[in-house]
């Protein structure tokens, strides 16, 4: 497909008078597309990559999320149990993170518009990201984009829009550790100091390792760190 | 009688009369020293300079004229412009922010620059600028009444180039050196058709005396010779480097050309220059071309009647000229003066055989 | 609630177990350096290379979890000696491959590799200074490189590398000196998941040497580590080829630097290898090949079936004259 | 007219020596001694990106450029040298934000040629729409630059109005505005509900009718055509020689596009064509890309069209459809066979080369390397630029879309 351009003289005088008739036309009916951002706010997919909060009851301290980000963005803090914070100096949007969360206990917010006054104020602790970051909200109107082949018009919504997402179902059903090679395992108990929950204890007398299916979270870290790569999760029935 | 009575019959003599506010107006006579003041607003060539075609309608001009060419600019490109400044009027008063932060705003001047003649030269360039406003006449409200006003009036404002290539050459960086040469070229490439084009309406009107252009303009002079009205409009837009001639500030080539290395009050005056030198011109045009201050008078307004129609025109004039801003790339140097000199020269020639056609025994 | 029970060998001394073996192996200096407790501990805080087993501070990072004391050979050392149980023994020189003589132990594992019985050889390889590194081969044309084949008389941590190469693939094939094949027998025993190594290829040996000792002994004897093309020991003597000739001269001047580990041993034929492979016992250019296991035998077949070698009798009493000698030179009562 | 050579002893001023410049002394003695000047479009230069380049200037007319780029170069290979595989995908797309799905693609499709894993249909079509839409975001945002440079400035504000209907489809598709990361080896993250495909469909019926109007004001304006037309010619042979590559290559009259040559994902299910243009200056790049994004409305609308139902993440990766929940266990741990893999991909600016060296153990890239288009053309960018005039130094530069973060990387 060849594009050359080909104008005669007396074409330029017609682009001349179109450039003009586009202009007053737009003049006259501008098809503005400005969102007047305090007082209106865009409406985003419900997939929307924004900031994110952690459901600490949900989080069962797998550090999958701290292993995956990019950018080595969330610190896991220990408080009465670990769960991640995150340094929003260092966050880069990409949601790899809630992608890896396998309870669904880290959820993205539409929220992309905080301020913080200070460098290290960005740096949220575990404790700040337990819920939703608070936005001051001055919109009133909602706007979304309404395309078709008339072109693209802008549809205003006198409604708020809800900017924290419900969570999705979640995906994985409940695992937990189990020992699939018992013969080739070392006894080395480290499975018993990294296990974040105490589910696997040993009794040293008998020398036997247990691993006790209701304290187990699923969380991985013993299948990881076991030396021997004996330990695998398998799905609660 | 001492100078006070003396200057108060000269005052009375030649007063404005506006039926709207004559009863304040003798009610303020009265008063012993108030009545001076009022008496020399209202003295006729002091109201022309300072009042109406002059300085004040000059500050309200520019306010509008911001304002209006950067939300009508913004209105074409699908976005909003100025808002956030006064929201009720939607950003109304931007131009008077902005002047009051230049105001307060610190002007630096660099090592290099030529201290003197740095600081001095936005201010003197102010002469070529308010000088002519003297010579624009307003129905009877007129500042020196001379049958020559037309060429004085071209005369002095053919002297503003010549302050912005002392700015650049003041300035002493590379940019201003460039920006400053290539204002003298397009100086030369639109001053000449200017010129022609407004002789041609003199010969048109058979005299350079503005009252009688206005008298003889039963049709506007734009549809007596519109060739003449095209150059002069075009030459404008050079002249006030408007966006396809705007090479002397080009941004993106060379940093705001010879006033890149202004900063705070200083830059306030030399950026609002242009659009003085645009007001000026349209001042002229409006007389030549669209029949200066004639138009429906209202009793009730008296003398201010003609000059309020000359502002008027001017501004409807200016503000349609501000469009092009957002409608065209900006040329190469070469290529405006080869357009400047080829194109523009041919027709503002064309437009002096009309004059002197139409105007052959002494004007139409 | 899962549970298994780990069986923990008992203490000699009141320490804890890398204790224990500093007492009894390391220090009356019988560790053979098979690097076989390196490879096993959890926190993988013994070190080998070319350096005596240690492990620093252990005091405090031991876990106490029994595993390097179930693995090491020289714990309750009974020495193995002799030729051993064989199915067949011949001697044969591989066509396509070449190594230190008949390069069977390359031979074996390209057609482990090629009939898919292993999926992974570990293999010890050696740069410019004869310095040994340890390389995983995945493919025939790696072994074709000449600084992999050919015998290197210097340690290696072979062990550690099977041990990696166990977690991933499901068959492992690895070459070791008798103390390594003993070592990793025990390994098998007490950790089932070390039953995925299905070849293990045994070498002749009498004894090994630090490289760091090994290279200084040459440099005195006017031989620099770079230019040796190849070294061997024949008939009690010990050969360096160089570019530029040879230099010859008898093993016994080697005693001085042969670490203590190996003045203990008296398997000189690797018995509990799936195949042993040495120079002893067949003319020049061909190896002595013992095939004990019948997986090896499976391969040995196969390397008759494809025609990729020549194949000749050894003469097994060269090899039994050999393992008596070195029961005799290498005394163990305890 | 005869040029008169003023043999005046001009030593070059002393500020040269205080700027660190690649150039020989001598170099610089010579052009001063040569009656000729050199000019810094610096790295803050509103004419020029992050970059300089040092003109050599007769009077008006330009004798010679030698860029002098690198202000923006990120180290991007020796960073992805210690980053896993998959923690590597928003590093790619980091040198030409606003053309992620491409250089995204380049470099998930060398791992899956490494990994030898077969995408399914549906994810091959989904990848071909967002790399779609991210070329005629880059065009756009060429435009726009172009047009700012030529001091158009509503030529600049037309097309950054309607990038924005491109930046919603992405946030509707992937979530994130322009760098979406939504390219994973095996497909894609999440399946795309009907409902934003049919939003995307309308999209570039919109896109089309306020293209209309942009084509009115700035790409049939005729200060612009006189601006652009005959200014910076390469010859085919030119653009040849120096490896210019991309819409720039086709502009002065090389058929060839990598989505033709060696199609990959679904480049060969749907028809369009080349764009070709023969005069090989700045108007004809400029046409030349604004016809391909012609071009892309009409794959993109062929791909909603046509897009299979089914899997969107291959069956080797993960088994069941969706990847939420199991990022990491699924991508983490990639360790790529040992050996070399190179793939070629046509990015928007030209063709991206992708090489990535695995050691076959470790579970990171042992060398990783990435050629954008910005670096293969900087050379046919400054062959064109000689004899040019210095005014139009800022319209060659917008025709050739330049863009120094891509070309450093």
């Amino acid at each position: 497909m060849k594009a050359e351009f080909k104008a005669k003289k007396l074409e330029i005088l017609k682009m001349h008078i179109d450039v003009i008739r586009e202009a007053f036309k737009q003049a006259f009916a501008p098809d503005r597309v400005t969102v007047e951002y305090p007082r209106e706010r865009k409406k985003f997919p419900p997939n929307f990559r924004g900031l994110i909060f952690c459901e600490r009851e949900k989080c069962i301290s797998c550090f999958r999320c701290a292993h995956i980000c990019p950018a080595n963005a969330i610190q896991i803090y220990f408080h009465d149990k670990a769960w991640p914070g995150i340094d929003y100096t260092k966050c880069i949007f990409c949601h790899f993170c809630v992608d890896s969360c396998p309870t669904g206990a880290l959820r993205a917010t539409k929220i992309h518009d905080v301020a913080f006054a200070t460098m290290d104020e960005m740096k949220l602790r575990a404790t700040q990201t337990t819920k939703p970051p608070e936005v001051f909200r001055e919109d009133s109107v909602t706007v979304d984009y309404s395309v078709d082949e008339r072109g693209w018009s802008l549809v205003r919504v006198k409604e708020r829009d809800e900017l924290v997402v419900e969570a999705p179902p979640p995906r994985l059903k409940r695992r937990v550790s189990y020992c699939a090679d018992p013969e080739s395992c070392l006894g080395c108990r480290l499975c018993v100091e990294y296990c974040p929950s105490d589910a696997i204890s040993v009794d040293r007398k008998a020398n036997k390792l247990r691993i006790l299916e209701e304290k187990c979270t699923g969380c991985g870290i013993c299948v990881r760190n076991c030396p021997m790569k004996v330990l695998e999760l398998r799905e609660v029935r | 009688m001492n100078m006070l009575e003396f200057a108060m019959q000269v005052f009375r003599a030649n007063m404005m009369d506006i039926p709207l506010i004559n009863p304040i107006v003798e009610e303020l006579m009265s008063v012993p020293w108030l009545n001076l003041v009022v008496a020399l607003i209202l003295w006729r060539p002091f109201f022309a300079v300072v009042v109406m075609p002059g300085l004040v309608v000059i500050m309200l001009y520019l306010l509008y004229i911001i304002w209006f060419e950067r939300k009508l600019t913004a209105r074409i490109q699908w976005r909003v412009g100025p808002l956030e400044v006064f929201r009720p009027l939607r950003g109304a008063i931007q131009a008077l922010a902005d002047g009051l932060r230049y105001f307060f705003q610190e002007s630096i001047v660099h090592r290099e620059a030529h201290r003197p003649y740095f600081v001095q030269l936005p201010i003197l360039a102010f002469i070529p600028v308010l000088l002519p406003i003297a010579l624009i006449p307003a129905g009877n409200v007129v500042g020196i009444k001379t049958p020559y006003a037309i060429p004085l009036f071209i005369a002095l404002l053919s002297l503003i180039p010549i302050t912005i290539i002392a700015i650049g050459w003041a300035s002493n960086s590379r940019f201003a050196f460039i920006g400053s040469v290539r204002e003298a070229l397009m100086y030369v490439a639109y001053e000449i058709p200017f010129i022609i084009a407004a002789i041609s309406m003199i010969y048109l009107y058979g005299s350079a005396d503005p009252y009688v252009a206005v008298e003889k303009q039963t049709i506007p002079g734009a549809l007596l010779n519109p060739v003449a009205c095209l150059v002069f409009l075009i030459s404008m837009l050079m002249a006030t480097s408007r966006l396809p001639f705007e090479i002397p500030e080009a941004d993106q080539e060379i940093a705001f050309g010879p006033f890149v290395e202004y900063s705070g009050m200083l830059f306030g005056l030399v950026m609002v220059l242009a659009y003085e030198k645009l007001y000026l011109m349209s001042l002229l045009f409006t007389i030549l071309f669209l029949a200066g201050w004639s138009g429906p008078q209202l009793a009730v307004l008296g003398d201010i009647n003609a000059p309020l129609w000359l502002v008027v025109k001017t501004l409807i004039v200016i503000s349609i000229l501000s469009i092009v801003r957002s409608m065209y790339a900006r040329y190469r140097i070469d290529q405006a003066l080869r357009f400047g000199f080829s194109w523009i020269l041919a027709f503002s020639i064309i437009a002096l055989a009309i004059g002197v056609v139409l105007g052959y025994e002494g004007g139409i | 609630m899962q549970e298994w029970k780990i069986v923990l060998p008992e203490k000699k001394h009141k320490k804890k177990f890398f204790g224990n073996l500093l007492e009894e192996v390391i220090k009356p200096g019988i560790c053979s350096h098979c690097t076989a407790c390196a490879a096993i501990c959890p926190v993988k805080g013994i070190t080998a290379g070319d350096k005596p087993i240690d492990f620093p501070n252990w005091l405090r990072d031991c876990v106490d979890c029994g595993a390097c004391v179930k693995v090491c050979p020289r714990w309750e050392y009974k020495p193995l000696n002799g030729v051993g149980r064989y199915i067949e023994a011949f001697s044969a020189r591989s066509k396509r491959f070449r190594g230190q003589d008949g390069a069977m132990v390359t031979e074996f594992t390209a057609t482990a590799l090629e009939e898919g019985i292993v999926e992974k050889a570990i293999f010890v390889a050696r740069d410019e200074e004869w310095r040994t590194r340890v390389v995983t081969i995945s493919n025939v044309e790696q072994l074709k490189s000449e600084k992999v084949a050919g015998t290197k008389y210097s340690f290696a941590d072979v062990l550690p590398a099977v041990k990696e190469a166990v977690l991933d693939a499901n068959a492992v094939a690895f070459v070791g000196t008798p103390c390594m094949i003993s070592a990793l027998r025990k390994m098998q025993r007490s950790f089932k998941k070390f039953e995925r190594v299905k070849l293990a290829i045994g070498l002749f040996c009498t004894e090994n040497f630090y490289h760091s000792q090994l290279s200084e002994f040459l440099s005195k004897k006017g031989v620099a580590m770079k230019d040796v093309l190849k070294t061997d020991i024949k008939k009690g003597k010990f050969i360096v080829k160089k570019a530029d000739g040879e230099v010859i001269f008898p093993v016994k001047e080697l005693d001085e630097i042969i670490p203590s580990g190996c003045k203990v041993c008296q398997d000189f034929s690797a018995v509990e290898s799936d195949v042993s492979v040495g120079s002893v016992g067949s003319e020049g250019g061909f190896s002595t090949v013992l095939v004990r296991s019948d997986v090896a035998k499976r391969v040995a077949d196969l390397i008759r079936a494809k025609g990729n070698a020549e194949f000749k009798d050894a003469s097994i009493e060269a090899v039994k004259k050999l393992c008596d000698y070195k029961v005799k030179i290498h005394p163990y009562n305890r | 007219m005869k040029e008169i050579a003023l043999d005046v002893a001009v030593e070059p001023p002393k500020e040269f020596e205080s700027l660190f410049l690649p150039l020989p002394k001598e170099y610089v003695e010579d052009v001063y001694r040569k009656d000729e000047f050199l000019i810094l479009v610096g790295p803050q230069h509103p004419g020029s990106g992050h970059m300089r380049l040092i003109v050599r200037v007769r009077g008006d007319v330009i004798q010679e450029v030698i860029p002098d780029p690198g202000y923006v170069h990120r180290a991007i290979e020796k960073l992805a040298e210690n980053r896993l595989y998959v923690q590597n995908i928003p590093l790619v797309e980091r040198p030409a934000i606003m053309d992620s799905a491409n250089l995204n693609l380049g470099y998930v499709r060398a791992i899956e040629e490494a990994m030898d894993i077969e995408v399914p249909e549906r994810a091959k079509y989904l990848r071909t729409i967002l790399a779609e839409l991210c070329r005629i975001g880059t065009h756009l945002y060429d435009a726009a630059i172009l047009a700012v440079f030529l001091g158009h400035t509503t030529g600049f504000m037309y097309p950054f109005g309607i990038r924005e209907l491109i930046c919603e489809s992405l946030v509707k598709m992937t979530g994130a505005r322009f760098t979406s990361s939504f390219i994973i080896p095996g497909g894609v993250r999440r399946d795309v509900e009907k409902a934003t495909l049919d939003w995307v469909y309308w999209a570039t019926f919109a896109i089309e009718k306020r293209l209309k109007s942009f084509e009115r004001i700035f790409i049939r304006n005729p200060t612009v055509i006189a601006r652009l037309k005959d200014v910076g010619v390469l010859s085919k042979r030119e653009a040849i020689e120096f490896g210019v590559v991309g819409p720039f290559l086709r502009a002065s009259g090389v058929e060839y596009d990598v989505r033709k040559v060696e199609p990959y994902e679904a480049y060969d299910r749907v028809d369009w064509e080349i764009v070709v243009a023969d005069e090989g200056d700045s108007y004809s790049r400029f046409l030349v890309r604004v016809n391909e994004v012609a071009q892309s409305l009409r794959i993109i609308r062929q791909c909603i069209a046509e897009i299979p139902e089914g899997r969107v993440i291959s069956d080797q990766i993960c088994e069941d459809n969706d990847i939420r929940g199991e990022f990491l266990d699924r991508l983490a741990d990639l360790v790529l066979p040992s050996g070399e893999y190179t793939t070629l991909t046509e990015a928007a600016r030209g063709s991206v080369v992708y090489t990535i060296v695995s050691d076959g153990e470790s579970n990171v890239p042992y060398r990783f390397r990435i050629v954008t288009p910005g670096w293969l053309y900087l050379r046919g960018f400054m062959e064109s630029l000689r004899g040019e005039r210095l005014a139009d130094l800022q319209a060659i530069y917008g025709s050739f879309g330049y863009f120094p973060p891509e070309a450093d990387r």
